[in-house]
């Protein structure tokens, strides 16, 4: 019965515990209100049906204790449920500082995904187990939404930005990957499949797969190409970017914010609008010179200069 | 529910005396009418029609997705069904269907008025409706829209090649409609109510239409606004909602929901009212808590500004706002939970009838029941993004907006068409198609909340093989649903011409309408202009002259 | 039958704004104008926008007391005012604190970054 | 018709008296407050493109403020709103006349001088403003050019554009309830020649007059957001 009726996904990543737990709460609030309900008005339509055709019922008065007490129940209720979910939420909004990065490209109508070491996929994603992964989205053209069942996350995929989910599959198994958010004529074919793989099947399969070179490399091509290297060097025309990666950094306008994936494209596609002090407004836009894949190997590129490097300088 | 009221011989048939729909004959006399009587038949009749044109997409999609591949069309014609299913119900049925109809026949005569305030304003609205619906069939039949009745950019600004800018220019006329509806409401309850008629001795279906008046006028005017900047976007490409350009698509989505989630409240809130009527006349009972369920109606009508941004948890808003928006979702569980339990405490000691009216009104608690609780579901953020965009949102809003607002118009509809039209219709058809429609619906979308945990996305032409057993099973639900829908579209037309001569009051039922109000009435509603003397769904022959039917 | 209204109907009729009214409420709307031009052109930083917006809404105040007589009328009309304004606010508030937050992280607290930002927010605002 | 009904009608009436009314005085609060709720739903409704402004506001400033400082002239604007200031004022005095019971003659004065200041508002906002804004290239979808100035913006050049959609769709809206309220104004002077009103009714007017006040506060927020917030100093 169950194998042509199931009425539960496979869970299969460490988020998927908790957010069960959660829905099988409110499964069982909507359970037993529903079944409160029904059997109030099942029980009164028989006990007080009508047995003549002018029989005018007793007057019956509301107490107060009782409309605050169904006011109040529920109101506990909801407070209880807000809190545990967004315990839930916060904490799966943050990856684990292990995490390890893929990137995914959304286009009509299809998933494109790269990872760090170099090999690209087309609506497969394959995944080593017990392996906090964080998953980096952009969209090349419309909202695309990444949902992965089997691990409870979901995130809509939008074009100009970067939105990330992260995930830790304990499953090894092959799982749904689905587009959730409506983009146009193929949407439901815009599906795929998630393998989660073991350490060590994972570690075989990169090996054996097309030989590309990692995405920081390409990135530093790139930097190379696009002649990012001439100014961006010590007492250079631009700040030298080393150590610059998820770093708090101070503006020219007076504001702060912390250098991340978002920032990086922004400062490459609108270099002007994150100024730094100290530098003259002199960087030309890259806008419309980079496709989606070359601004993320810009991006890994950037990143693999982190903050370690710089505690290795200093 | 008034004393000082006519005695009317309650033997005299229709056709002896001058109604509204004999004082005058002919096409030109409906047509240019400035009665809100004959403006909510207009409009039934209307919506009606609109209603087909949805019922008849939504069939096409259940039939096309008993196959994992689909059974009927192409994935873009599937889109397009969706699309035009999405939006001739929510913004040309749902909107309109108890507000322009019941609320336009029943108001002034529940609050003891000869007309709305501003009848040609009424008329107006309804040509204005009219046109916006106009609109939106030159839409369909010039290829159709597919981008879901959500509109969402860049998809809907820059990417389909649909007949996009006309629907949303019909949309953006009918919205006028429901402003002008929603004026006319709020003043003529305000200033037209008869002495005596304070406001807590109002009935609930006025309190819920006053509420819902409010989202009209508040609401409707920012739906314009960004429809048109869309229109607007797709025509001069300068970025409003493209991020190629600068723009921001998810202001769009704020803007859009800062409407279209009170917009299920507009749905709701009627029905909400209808039920509170039918309850207490088929239980003849006081309705318990008055002022808590009077006030959870206005309370909903705020609240529901408050909460949009929970149909955004996934789409890439901030955290921080999605926190703010969980919290305040769950606010307006509370004046629902409230109205439920009270409806569900009027029955106790009642003196309960199962005419076909009562059965759609108890058949509404239970699934708008359903409906609500599977919402908190969706205000709970962790649980919220799992179920976001699959077949459980789908289920979730159905159950509010077909179980609980499609039940409670069908429930008014049937309650007042006594007096609407001066005959009965056969209860027992009406019975079965009661029963037909709940266990339909329930067959149709009760699977669909299993398919959305188990993770089906919504809006998918073709599926997953392992999702078929669930989707045949909605299907066959839909045909079920799509029967008893036919059957009182059949008897009501049929007891329009052969249906027995209604009583003055059948239901023995409160309330100025049935009381004071011959059956149908006068084009002016009252022949002697009532006083009202006491609260409302007063069963107590204590005080005052009770009219016993 | 005009003698008797319903319980609502206790509001008097329209008052006679003396003309005097109108006139000082017109010259004081010109001398704002003239204000807000004149600041417009001085570098007050963030204050340029504070300062054009409450003339604004000084300006709109005037308007609406005196010109639409809402001095004169109690309860409906001012509340209707009110709640106009009241649900603008929600629309804008509420977008906002998702357009302005967006960037925000959640390390090391969410608390503590909202903390940090406030200062922020009030230069993006104005 | 029922003898109740009849008998309704057969009250003598003041002029322009409805029959679902019960007295003239409930008439004229009922259409107060359906004036007033219709103006509710025109706030929310520029509202509606307030909020659109005051985001793209925040996320491109250099863009919005050089549009402004760049293209739009302060003198037409503050022209302009003193001539709408002006207009309110003529208006309030048109109601006032009637209601005291002036002249036909003196209220219908004023009627039509609050006709022309409109027109001349709208006058200067087509010559001086949008047709000099043609010859400029400055209209979005009407062969838009970028100025030299503006290439210290870099990329968010763009948004100068958006700047200008947003202050050619708000002043067309605006523009477009002034041309209603002309409109509403001469249908006005026309039941005032024909001696409509009287001290006892000049509801038309009143409601009108707050329809006409309406459309000068949106102009009162037009001027400073689009005109003068930032920029207008040295920088």
């Amino acid at each position: 019965m169950a194998a042509i009726f199931p009425i539960q996904p496979p869970a299969a990543s460490t988020i998927a515990g908790g957010v069960d737990q959660l829905y099988y709460f409110l499964t069982g609030i909507t359970l037993f209100f529903t079944v409160l309900i029904f059997s109030i008005i099942f029980y009164f339509m028989i006990k007080y049906r009508r047995r003549s055709p002018d029989e005018i019922p007793p007057e019956t008065h509301a107490p107060l204790a009782l409309e605050l007490a169904w006011t109040l129940i529920p109101s506990a209720i909801c407070v209880v449920i807000f809190f545990w979910a967004s315990y839930l939420y916060v904490r799966n909004s943050r990856p684990p500082a292990s995490s390890t990065e893929i990137f995914v490209i959304g286009k009509q109508w299809m998933w494109h995904i790269q990872h760090p070491e170099g090999p690209r996929e087309i609506n497969e994603l394959h995944v080593p187990v017990n392996q906090p992964i964080q998953v980096t989205m952009t969209s090349q053209d419309v909202i695309h939404g990444f949902y992965i069942p089997a691990f409870r996350i979901k995130k809509d995929v939008l074009p100009g930005r970067y939105t990330s989910i992260w995930f830790e599959a304990d499953k090894v198994g092959t799982y749904h990957l689905y587009c959730t958010e409506y983009c146009g004529t193929n949407h439901s074919h815009m599906i795929g499949w998630v393998y989660v793989m073991s350490q060590s099947d994972y570690a075989a399969w990169l090996a054996g797969g097309e030989q590309n070179e990692s995405m920081s490399k390409a990135g530093e091509h790139l930097f190379s190409v696009l002649g990012c290297s001439g100014c961006h060097v010590a007492g250079g025309d631009g700040p030298p970017l080393a150590g610059m990666y998820g770093q708090s950094q101070k503006f020219a306008d007076g504001s702060t914010h912390v250098v991340d994936d978002t920032l990086i494209r922004q400062a490459i596609i609108q270099p002007d609008s994150v100024q730094l002090p100290n530098y003259k407004n002199v960087m030309p836009t890259f806008k419309g010179q980079l496709d989606e894949e070359q601004m993320l190997q810009l991006i890994a590129y950037v990143k693999s200069l982190g903050p370690e490097e710089r505690k290795n300088g200093q | 529910m008034s004393t000082a009221t006519l005695d009317l011989p309650p033997a005299v048939p229709a056709e002896s005396r001058v109604t509204y729909l004999n004082a005058t004959y002919g096409i030109k006399s409906w047509l240019l009418t400035k009665d809100h009587k004959r403006i909510g038949l207009l409009y039934l009749a209307t919506i009606t029609i609109m209603f087909m044109f949805g019922g008849l997409a939504a069939f096409f999609m259940r039939l096309h997705l008993i196959e994992p591949q689909g059974a009927l069309v192409e994935p873009e014609t599937y889109n397009k069904l969706f699309t035009i299913h999405g939006i001739i119900m929510v913004f040309f049925f749902l909107v309109p269907s108890i507000p322009a109809t019941l609320g336009n026949f029943c108001i002034p005569l529940m609050i003891g008025a000869r007309d709305v305030a501003f009848p040609k304003l009424n008329l107006l609205s309804w040509y204005v409706f009219v046109t916006g619906c106009l609109l939106a069939l030159v839409a369909i039949f010039s290829g159709g829209v597919d981008t879901g009745w959500t509109f969402y950019t860049p998809y809907s600004s820059t990417y389909s090649h649909t007949a996009v800018t006309w629907m949303a220019m019909g949309i953006f006329i009918a919205g006028f409609s429901s402003i002008l509806t929603g004026l006319n409401f709020v003043v003529t309850i305000h200033k037209m109510r008869a002495p005596g008629m304070t406001w807590f001795r109002l009935p609930l279906f006025i309190w819920a239409m006053y509420a819902t008046s409010i989202i009209f006028i508040l609401g409707t005017p920012v739906i314009a606004i960004t429809l048109f900047l869309l229109a607007l976007e797709r025509t001069l490409h300068v970025g409003i909602f493209d991020p190629a350009l600068g723009g921001d698509p998810l202001l769009f989505q704020h803007m859009f929901w800062f409407y279209s989630h009170p917009a299920v409240y507009i749905m709701i809130l009627p029905g909400m009212g209808v039920v509170s009527e039918l309850i207490t006349a088929f239980s003849r009972k006081k309705i318990f808590g008055y002022s808590f369920v009077a006030f959870s109606s206005i309370a909903i009508a705020v609240i529901s500004f408050i909460v949009w941004g929970h149909h955004m948890f996934v789409t890439g808003q901030s955290i921080y706002a999605g926190l703010i928006f969980s919290v305040l979702s769950f606010l307006v569980a509370i004046p629902s939970a409230v109205k439920v339990f009270n409806w569900t405490a009027t029955l106790y000691k009642g003196s309960i009838s199962y005419d076909a009216p009562m059965l759609y009104a108890l058949g509404f608690i239970g699934l708008f029941t359903m409906g609500g609780l599977t919402g908190l579901f969706l205000a709970s953020l962790a649980t919220d993004v799992h179920l976001n965009g699959t077949y459980f949102v789908v289920a979730h809003f159905h159950y509010i907006m077909v179980g609980g607002a499609v039940m409670a118009y069908l429930g008014g509809i049937h309650f007042w068409w006594p007096k609407i039209t001066g005959r009965m219709y056969p209860d027992l058809w009406a019975r079965i198609a009661a029963a037909l429609i709940f266990l339909g619906f329930n067959l149709t979308f009760f699977p669909q909340f299993v398919m959305g945990y188990m993770g089906m996305p919504r809006r998918y032409a073709v599926y997953p093989a392992e999702f078929q057993v669930l989707n045949v099973l909605s299907s066959a639900g839909a045909s079920i649903l799509a029967v008893g829908y036919a059957i009182p579209l059949i008897y009501l037309f049929w007891s329009m011409r052969y249906g027995p001569i209604a009583p003055q009051n059948p239901w023995g039922a409160k309330g100025l309408e049935w009381e004071a109000a011959p059956t149908p009435p006068p084009t002016e509603n009252f022949d002697v202009m009532p006083v009202v003397t006491e609260d409302a769904y007063n069963y107590q022959p204590l005080k005052g002259a009770h009219h016993s039917v | 039958m005009h003698e008797h209204g319903t319980q609502e109907h206790g509001q008097h009729s329209e008052v006679i704004v003396p003309v005097r009214v109108y006139v000082l409420t017109f010259i004081a709307l010109l001398v704002l104008t003239a204000a807000t031009t004149g600041v417009a052109y001085i570098d007050l930083g963030v204050f340029n926008t504070v300062v054009a917006l409450a003339i604004a809404v000084i300006k709109m105040l005037l308007v609406i007391l005196f010109f639409m007589h809402v001095k004169y009328h109690k309860g409906l009309t001012r509340i209707a005012i009110i709640c106009a304004f009241f649900w603008l606010g929600i629309m804008m508030t509420l977008t906002l604190s998702d357009e302005l937050t967006r960037t925000w992280e959640m390390n090391p607290s969410p608390w503590s970054v909202i903390v940090a930002h406030i200062p922020h927010l009030a230069r993006l605002l104005f | 018709m029922s003898d109740a009904a009849l008998s309704h009608e057969a009250h003598a009436h003041p002029p322009g008296f409805a029959h679902q009314f019960e007295t003239i005085e409930q008439q004229r609060e009922a259409g107060q407050l359906g004036m007033w709720l219709f103006l509710m739903t025109e706030i929310l409704f520029f509202g509606g493109m307030f909020t659109a402004y005051t985001v793209y506001r925040s996320l491109h400033l250099p863009a919005f403020e050089a549009g402004s400082r760049d293209i739009l002239e302060v003198q037409f604007g503050a022209t302009n709103t003193a001539v709408l200031i002006c207009s309110s004022l003529t208006m309030a005095m048109a109601i006032h006349s009637a209601h005291t019971g002036k002249k036909k003659g003196v209220t219908m004065m004023w009627l039509i001088l609050t006709m022309i200041l409109g027109l001349t508002f709208l006058g200067i906002k087509l010559r001086f403003e949008w047709y000099e804004d043609y010859i400029h290239h400055v209209v979005p979808g009407f062969g838009f050019q970028y100025r030299p100035e503006w290439a210290s913006l870099g990329s968010q050049m763009g948004q100068v554009q958006m700047f200008m959609c947003f202050y050619f769709f708000m002043t067309g809206l605006h523009a477009l309830h002034m041309v209603v309220g002309i409109g509403i104004l001469t249908v006005l002077l026309i039941m005032t020649a024909r001696n409509k009103f009287s001290p006892d009714y000049v509801a038309p007017l009143e409601i009108s007059g707050l329809y006409w006040h309406f459309v000068d506060i949106v102009w009162i927020f037009l001027f400073p957001l689009l005109y003068l917030i930032g920029g207008r100093y040295p920088h």
